[in-house]
């Protein structure tokens, strides 16, 4: 209630409006590519902007446009499906370590080693161990937001388990389901949204590093971050090659932090 | 105060110890043999053995894991299996790059924002606002690579102001002029989404201290704005603001594998890539290693800062 | 303390630091950039060398890297020497050598006036050393085949030593081209990177792993004192880094420049570039024939008519190469003008070939993870291969993994990777290279009519006499048949200078060899 | 009304401060001052007095110009012959502590806890003026000396939080004091600390009147503070001005209706020697007590590592059915603990609880959940003590649902029943928790904590957070609530007069021990023990010509001493 409320804000619309405008790329833009992602095309090497090339070609003749819509896509899975994963995971994990005191103090620990890892340290090391690729993207994702989450649902249970609304309804007999469900969880939807906006801005930041240093998405396929990867290696011959995807990757942590600070703000008054 | 502090070490070291397992299992578990990538074509099973052998790969894990500890304890990092030498010598070099590149960044980081979030605050005039605002947020949504090329694009090449990369050739104590002027654009390249992050929470937390009943009471007595904000805010508003920083440390390291690659510093981000490809166990593990331990020290230090800057923790509830 | 007296201090600093930076001190980009002149060489300045990859101690001879080529090509000499653009070979060490008639053994005269840089006389027993050491198989040195069929050592002269062979060796003189004259007694501080002790033009001065590699002149060089007063090789593994450092006035030579920078630089007069035309690599498309769908020879003869060659020269390697199925230079006596572009697109024949496979599965083409040149090639080989019916998923491999699976001959299925050696005496290709070598190759591929073949032109006495064009023949016709693998393009090394730099060398073996090189001061 | 209040009356005093008309309108909204005149003269302490929402503490703030954002003031102000309305920040910061200081509610929040007490007071004299280091610490002890605390020479290195809360709010005076203002607006000063300390305040205020000529502007809700300290009194209604006068008429002939409604809602204790009516109590004892504490002991921190100190030491009382019995104590004397013991809400130490007899402690944890059925359960904190993410229905019928008593529809009816019973409207059902008032929200607390009609109530200070009028109309249904269900209820405050008017019997707590027990109109009304005693005599009474807090804190100091 509140949430949706905190959203109709202009900050937050604007953050809204601007990771909306990416989706509906990302969704439809696909369809209205004038190439294929993949496709080459005869004669037209490191084409700078024209009418036929809005963003010009690559360097092995693909329409830098048509790419770098279906690139969004990838991005997409990234934020939407990635982090909401490892956010689930880590909820639950939370609830049940933080309310049960299930291997409570073991759980702590993990959470710690691994968020002792500089996220990119943690990617470079796990995709020694599986091999890049877009999988391993999702798995560094999902690995760092489940003790993020985790380590954010144990505080915010800790705290509401002490609100005097939770002590009548354990007194009046709740048991501690009862109290999750209807107490707990509620009341920590607002952090969490936050954390959420927030971890999905990060998010596109780890898929653009990863694919930066190789270890992302590989070639032929396109990502936001893999194009301006390509991008920046001709950045002498051809920077307009890059320009198309580091604004869409602008665009959308823009927006996302717009969101994640205007519902925090929110939150605060 | 000591007690706060001696109590938080076991905690520590036990994430060391979990960490130091954690990453020797992790290694052994990659697919693919060292010895395979050191002995030739042609090699015989024998001296392959004896490869295997010379590694003390031949000995079961957990005496492997154990003397490789036993080590760790005696300062001795083992041999590099690829790169060849002692893996604390290839990594002297390497550390004191990344170290000096990331301190840069920390205080150029710590600077910038104490400076722009207090002239924010004291100011507190509208359009200033907005442009930190906006400056901040551009800090933050921007990804260190495409800041870094900019930069480098800009202050290296269109105007070639100052070096694109590397490290000063001398050393950094030999000429200081020099050094400063390589060391600049990586460190406020990595520096910039600290400096955005940190000034963000900073201007928040001070503006939020200035809602508090003290700062009333103080301004009810005619303390002045600049004073009320930098003596009597801030002092307040740090202890949170270093955990912010603590936090950052981490995103600093990870950070520092980008810019290390951008501007060619040779410091440990380029040589955990390099390990890590050649399945060099003695020289990751030890670089994993130090990346936890990093994280750990800076968290007890911004336990003890905190403790440092907080009355309240340092003397304790007694009346 | 008093706040004001706190902002007056900020204040002063911030001054003095502003002040430092805009007036007082030396821009270290400005300290770079010197005035050009020209004429006669001058004595002074330090050669500033960017290369892509550091030295590894532990295969330095073997496996070939920026920085380790930089070492050997400095510090240590060899008995013979190639000029890059011949198989002329020129006395260095030795001052002049006989083969036997039977061609199982050879003489050499030794210079007996070179010390090495710790003061040690140089003698014929450093030449037994440092045989021996390259047929170790611990140092994976392609070469190893040859250097163990040397088996014997007169050093009883300590300046002069006569080799034998237990079979004929055409490719003898490779050999001692590229084998460095090492120190017995300090070599075990080789395999650490701590020291390098050789006759060279340049001492060995100091490691920093990953960073940088320097060194100074030698004054008491045998060929006479080098005009440089060192050389520091910094490791700068992106390519884009060295173009900005070298327009920014950070180093003056490039060692990995791509082609397109090279393209670019060539056109700025105030840079040049370097075409080494003789020390040839090849890119070229290997196929596992472990692989089930790749032992059937029409598939592999399919892929070598599918790509595109031409378009991979022109748009790759910025047209400076030579797009051929085989890797003989047209100088090589074993090239074939006909055999080498037996396999010029077809696209029409390789769609036969696939269609007479009936299904073809996915294979997986494995490349050089980070390294764009290999990347695009590997974009355009997919789509070539993707017009004819075969579809590949990229798959792209760290570099010391790739040249792993090389040595251990374990790629999945297709790869693209470079090779060399084609650039030396034929028979070295067939006995030396990972990619070719008739006894055990990247490839799994065995046939004994390919050994045969090698065998011949190893033994031959005179590498272009008619006995050896006739093993080469029956070379070609192997490679033309089976495809095993097919190349893509033979391309030369592209070195960018500033103008400021002259008389760089480059061998054979891609070392950088800057003993006459000067600088402008 | 646009006439100063009261400032013709004597010409000899000339007035230090006069507002006139001031109206002050916020953004968002919330209430306002409508129109407001005031004036105080020269040595005099004027009490603003008043509910929540009447303005009072606006007033006070725009004097200093210390409106929260927003905010915007209109009419006048004048401190002498300078208008203070619309003057800037700097002009104002000279006017600030220099001639007009204030002194704030919380002590807890009100200074900063990260610098020494020496240091904020140095801090507030270099405001106005540079003064030495030495001087200033010499100052600085001389205010500490003058605010009365102990051991100057060590507290001016303490920081707040080594300090108890009497000891702050003595140094927030300090602080309002180091520059020796005319005028001194202290609002609620008083309000958050316990009875015996609020009284050595106002002491500590009307002394500082007479030794130094400040006037004072006494913001205030208590009308017992008032009759304590207050030479005249402007009584405050959402906004506006209801009525002035000196303080002893006002008491003894309140003119206005809201004047009388605030005075009739002060609750009242016993006078010593009142006849003391033997309190029927509960007849026949019910073969077990509704509640027992058995000689139980409660300890805080944690025993493992040894630093735990008892909070509640070996109390023991029983509470028959249907009694109500109150415990009242001060700030840490363990009353609260022992209430949530019997909820089961803290761990037991040593001893036992019994509900109805049985051993709480011992019970598993389904029949514990099966006990909670009888038991309730009101949080002091109204705020919180509602989910604020449930509808007002559905936070009463929970505990309906969690025992699944009855259908949904029977549940909705029971709502509707009791939300009757609480005297609201049924609609009330529907809305969330923020869109009522403290009063209102602190009914449906305790609509749920009826809703299973249960046997034992425990009510944790619940109108302590209320306004005196909301409070009284609370305490009546308190009382109507308890004789229509008949539960025992144990009732926690630290305020007397509250518990004087609901409860049978009560225990006075004291470090965690019970001093004294007994029959309230006994124990209020011939208290045996010397710490009863003094509580009882600490309270203000809201009767001008019966100022008593002055003899206690003498009383007091002379024990201490």
């Amino acid at each position: 209630m509140t949430t949706s409320r905190q959203l109709t804000r202009p900050k937050a619309l604007a953050g809204l409006g601007l990771v909306g405008f990416v989706l509906l790329l990302g969704l439809v833009g696909p369809l209205l590519a004038p190439y294929g992602p993949l496709e080459q095309i005869e004669g037209a090497n490191l084409v700078g902007p024209s009418p036929s090339h809005w963003l010009g070609t690559d360097e092995v003749n693909r329409d830098v446009l048509s790419r770098t819509l279906s690139g969004i896509r990838l991005d997409l899975l990234v934020v939407f499906v990635a982090v909401p994963v490892g956010a689930a995971i880590g909820v639950l994990t939370g609830l049940l370590t933080a309310w049960w005191n299930v291997a409570d103090v073991l759980t702590q620990r993990i959470f710690d080693v691994v968020l002792a890892f500089p996220t990119l340290i943690f990617a470079i090391a796990l995709s020694a161990f599986i091999g890049p690729g877009v999988w391993t993207i999702a798995i560094v994702i999902v690995a760092l937001e489940i003790p993020v989450f985790g380590r954010l649902v144990r505080t915010s249970v800790r705290t509401v388990r002490e609100m005097p609304y939770v002590e009548a309804a354990q007194v009046a007999g709740a048991g501690p389901l009862w109290v999750l469900r209807r107490h707990v969880l509620p009341n920590s939807l607002e952090p969490l949204t936050v954390q959420l906006a927030v971890s999905m801005s990060v998010a596109v930041f780890i898929e653009a590093a990863m694919s930066f240093l190789g270890i992302g998405v590989q070639a032929p396929n396109p990502s936001l971050g893999s194009l301006i990867k390509d991008g920046t290696t001709l950045m002498y011959d051809a920077p307009f090659l890059a320009l198309g995807p580091l604004a869409l990757v602008l665009v959308l942590v823009l927006g996302l932090l717009l969101i994640s600070q205007s519902l925090s703000e929110a939150h605060r008054d | 105060m000591l007690s706060y502090l001696v109590r938080r070490i076991p905690s520590a070291v036990g994430v060391l110890f979990a960490a130091s397992f954690l990453i020797f299992l992790m290694l052994r578990l990659i697919p693919g043999d060292p010895v395979d990538a050191l002995a030739g074509q042609d090699a015989t099973q024998e001296s392959r053995d004896a490869i295997r052998a010379d590694l003390g790969l031949d000995k079961p894990f957990w005496s492997q894991y154990v003397s490789w500890l036993g080590g760790l304890f005696r300062l001795d990092l083992g041999q590099s299996y690829r790169i060849g030498g002692d893996v604390g010598d290839l990594l002297r070099n390497g550390a004191l790059n990344t170290v000096v590149l990331t301190v840069a960044a920390l205080l150029i980081a710590l600077v910038l924002a104490l400076v722009t979030s207090l002239v924010a605050v004291i100011r507190d005039s509208r359009w200033l606002n907005a442009a930190l605002n906006a400056v901040n947020t551009i800090g933050l949504a921007l990804p260190t690579f495409a800041s870094g090329l900019l930069l480098v694009l800009v202050f290296a090449v269109v105007f070639p102001l100052l070096p694109s990369g590397g490290t000063p050739p001398e050393g950094y104590l030999a000429r200081p002029d020099i050094s400063v002027q390589y060391l600049l654009l990586p460190a406020f390249c990595l520096a910039l989404p600290v400096w955005a992050g940190l000034s963000r929470f900073l201007t928040e937390a001070l503006r939020s201290q200035l809602r508090q009943p003290y700062i009333t009471t103080a301004r009810a007595a005619g303390v002045s704005r600049t004073r009320l904000v930098v003596r009597h805010a801030l002092p307040n508003a740090l202890p949170s603001a270093v955990t912010v920083l603590g936090i950052q440390v981490g995103t600093l390291l990870g950070g520092a594998v980008l810019v290390e690659q951008i501007f060619t510093w040779p410091g440990l981000g380029s040589l955990i890539e390099l390990a890590i490809s050649g399945r060099d166990y003695p020289v990751v593990q030890v670089l994993l290693l130090l990346s936890v331990a990093v994280f750990v020290v800076t968290q007890l230090l911004t336990d003890v800062l905190q403790a440092w800057l907080d009355p309240r923790i340092r003397i304790g509830g007694a009346r | 303390m008093n706040v004001p007296h706190r902002q007056a201090w900020l204040r002063l600093l911030t001054a003095a630091v502003a002040l430092c930076l805009l007036s007082a001190c030396t821009s270290a980009v400005g300290e770079q950039a010197r005035r050009r002149s020209s004429g006669e060489p001058v004595d002074g300045g330090t050669l500033r060398v960017a290369a892509l990859t550091d030295l590894i101690p532990a295969s330095v001879f073997g496996q070939s890297s920026n920085g380790g080529n930089a070492v050997i090509g400095l510090v240590y000499d060899s008995l013979v020497e190639y000029p890059h653009d011949s198989l002329e070979a020129r006395p260095a060490l030795a001052t002049s050598w006989k083969v036997a008639k039977d061609g199982r053994s050879i003489h050499l005269e030794l210079r007996d006036d070179v010390r090495f840089h710790d003061g040690k006389p140089f003698t014929s027993e450093d030449v037994k050393f440092s045989i021996r050491t390259i047929a170790d198989p611990k140092w994976a040195v392609q070469l190893q085949r040859t250097a163990a069929a040397v088996t014997g050592f007169d050093t009883s002269d300590p300046h002069a030593i006569t080799l034998t062979f237990d079979r004929p060796l055409s490719n003898i003189l490779d050999l001692l081209d590229i084998v460095p004259i090492v120190d017995k007694d300090t070599f075990s501080q080789v395999k650490a990177g701590t020291g390098y002790n050789g006759t060279g033009a340049f001492r060995f001065d100091e490691w920093k792993p990953n960073s940088e590699i320097s060194f100074s002149r030698n004054d008491d060089y045998w060929g006479g004192k080098p005009h440089l007063d060192g050389v520091d090789v910094k490791i700068v593994p992106d390519p884009q880094a060295q173009a900005a450092g070298i327009r920014s006035g950070q180093y003056d030579l490039l060692l990995g420049a791509t082609a397109r920078d090279a393209e670019t630089f060539s056109k700025d007069p105030k840079y040049e570039v370097l075409d080494f035309e003789g020390a040839t690599q090849q890119t070229y498309v290997g196929f596992n024939l472990k692989n089930p769908d790749l032992k059937d020879v029409r598939l592999r003869q399919a892929v070598a008519f599918a790509v595109d060659r031409e378009r991979i020269l022109d748009e790759v390697y910025r047209g400076e190469g030579i797009a051929q199925n085989l890797s003989w230079s047209p100088g090589s006596p074993a090239y074939d003008e006909k055999a080498a572009h037996h396999y010029d697109r077809d696209v029409d024949k390789a769609r036969e070939l696939v269609d007479g496979l009936g299904s073809v599965a996915s294979l997986p083409l494995q490349y050089i993870a980070g390294d764009p040149t290999a990347e695009a090639v590997a974009q355009i080989v997919q789509a070539n291969l993707d017009d004819v019916g075969i579809t590949v998923d990229l798959e792209p491999v760290e570099y010391a993994q790739m040249y792993q699976r090389l040595v251990g001959a374990d790629y999945d299925g297709l790869w693209i990777f470079g090779h060399t050696y084609a650039q030396y005496t034929p028979a070295t290709l067939p006995v030396s290279a990972y990619p070719f070598n008739a006894e055990h190759n990247a490839s799994n591929f065995l046939s004994p009519g390919y050994a045969a073949h090698a065998d011949q032109a190893w033994a031959a006495a005179a590498p272009d006499g008619p006995k050896a064009k006739r093993a080469y023949a029956g070379l070609n016709a192997d490679m033309v048949d089976n495809v095993w693998l097919t190349d893509l393009v033979t391309f030369w090394p592209r070195l960018v200078t500033t103008s400021a730099i002259h008389d760089i060398d480059y061998t054979k073996r891609t070392e950088l060899i800057a003993r006459d090189a000067w600088k402008d001061q | 009304m646009t006439d100063p209040v009261g400032s013709t009356e004597e010409t000899g005093t000339r007035d230090v401060l006069t507002i006139e008309g001031l109206a002050i309108s916020f953004a968002q909204p919330r209430p306002a001052v409508n129109d407001i005149s005031v004036s105080i003269r020269q040595g005099e302490v004027l009490a603003l007095v008043g509910e929540s929402g009447s303005g009072k503490s606006m007033t006070a703030r725009a004097v200093l110009g210390l409106l929260p954002p927003g905010a915007r003031a209109s009419g006048s102000i004048r401190f002498h012959d300078q208008e203070l309305l619309g003057l800037s920040e700097r002009e104002l910061s000279q006017v600030r502590g220099r001639r007009i200081a204030m002194v704030f509610q919380e002590p807890q929040t009100a200074l900063n806890p990260v610098r020494t007490i020496g240091w904020q007071l140095r801090e507030v004299l270099r405001a106005h003026g540079s003064i030495s280091r030495r001087d200033a610490r010499a100052r600085a002890l001389a205010l500490l000396e003058q605010v009365e605390i102990p051991e100057p020479e060590r507290r001016i290195d303490h920081y707040p939080h080594q300090l108890s809360g009497g000891q702050k709010q003595r140094v927030v005076l300090a602080l309002a004091l180091a520059n020796e203002p005319e005028l001194l607006l202290a609002d609620e000063p008083t309000t958050a600390l316990d009875v015996t300390v609020q009284a050595e305040i106002l002491t500590l205020l009307r002394r500082i009147r007479e030794n130094t000529g400040t006037s004072i502007l006494l913001i205030t809700h208590n009308m017992g503070v008032v009759a304590e300290v207050a030479d005249r009194v402007v009584v405050l209604r959402q906004g506006d001005v209801v009525e002035s006068g000196g303080t002893a008429e006002l008491f003894r002939a309140p003119e206005h209706a809201y004047t009388r409604q605030l005075l009739d809602s002060v609750l009242t204790l016993p006078e010593a020697g009142d006849y003391v009516h033997s309190v029927p109590g509960p007849e026949a004892p019910a073969e077990h007590p509704a509640l027992s504490y058995e000689s139980v002991s409660v300890a805080y921190g944690s025993s493992r590592r040894g630093r735990a100190f008892p909070a509640v030491t070996q109390v023991s009382l029983d509470l028959a059915p249907g009694e109500v019995l109150g415990l009242v104590g001060e700030s840490g004397s363990g009353k609260t603990t022992l209430g949530r013991l019997a909820a089961g809400l803290v761990p037991l130490a040593g001893g036992t609880v019994r509900l109805d007899g049985e051993d709480l402690f011992a019970a598993s944890a389904a029949r514990r959940r099966e006990l909670g059925r009888d038991l309730a359960f009101v949080h002091q904190d109204p705020e919180a003590s509602l989910d604020p993410r449930m509808s007002v229905g559905a936070s009463i019928r929970e505990p309906l649902d969690i025992h699944r008593v009855g259908t949904p529809a029977e549940r909705a009816a029971r709502v509707a029943e009791l939300l009757e019973a609480v005297r609201l409207p049924a609609e009330v059902a529907r809305r969330r928790p923020r869109e009522l008032s403290g009063g209102q929200r602190q009914r449906i607390a305790m609509a749920r904590a009826l809703v299973l009609k249960p046997r034992l109530m425990i009510a944790d200070e619940p109108t302590s957070a209320l306004d005196v009028s909301v409070q009284a109309d609370v305490l009546a249904l308190f009382r109507d609530l308890q004789k229509e269900f008949g539960f025992a209820c144990v009732f926690i405050s630290h305020d007397l007069a509250v518990v004087n008017s609901v409860a049978d019997r009560v225990a006075v707590l004291r470090h965690g021990e019970v001093v004294e027990s007994g029959p309230v109109a006994q124990v209020f009304g011939t208290p045996s023990h010397p710490y009863t005693q003094r509580l009882l005599a600490a309270v203000p009474v809201p009767d001008p010509s019966r100022r008593t807090t002055e003899q206690v804190v003498e009383a007091n100091r002379r024990r201490a001493g």
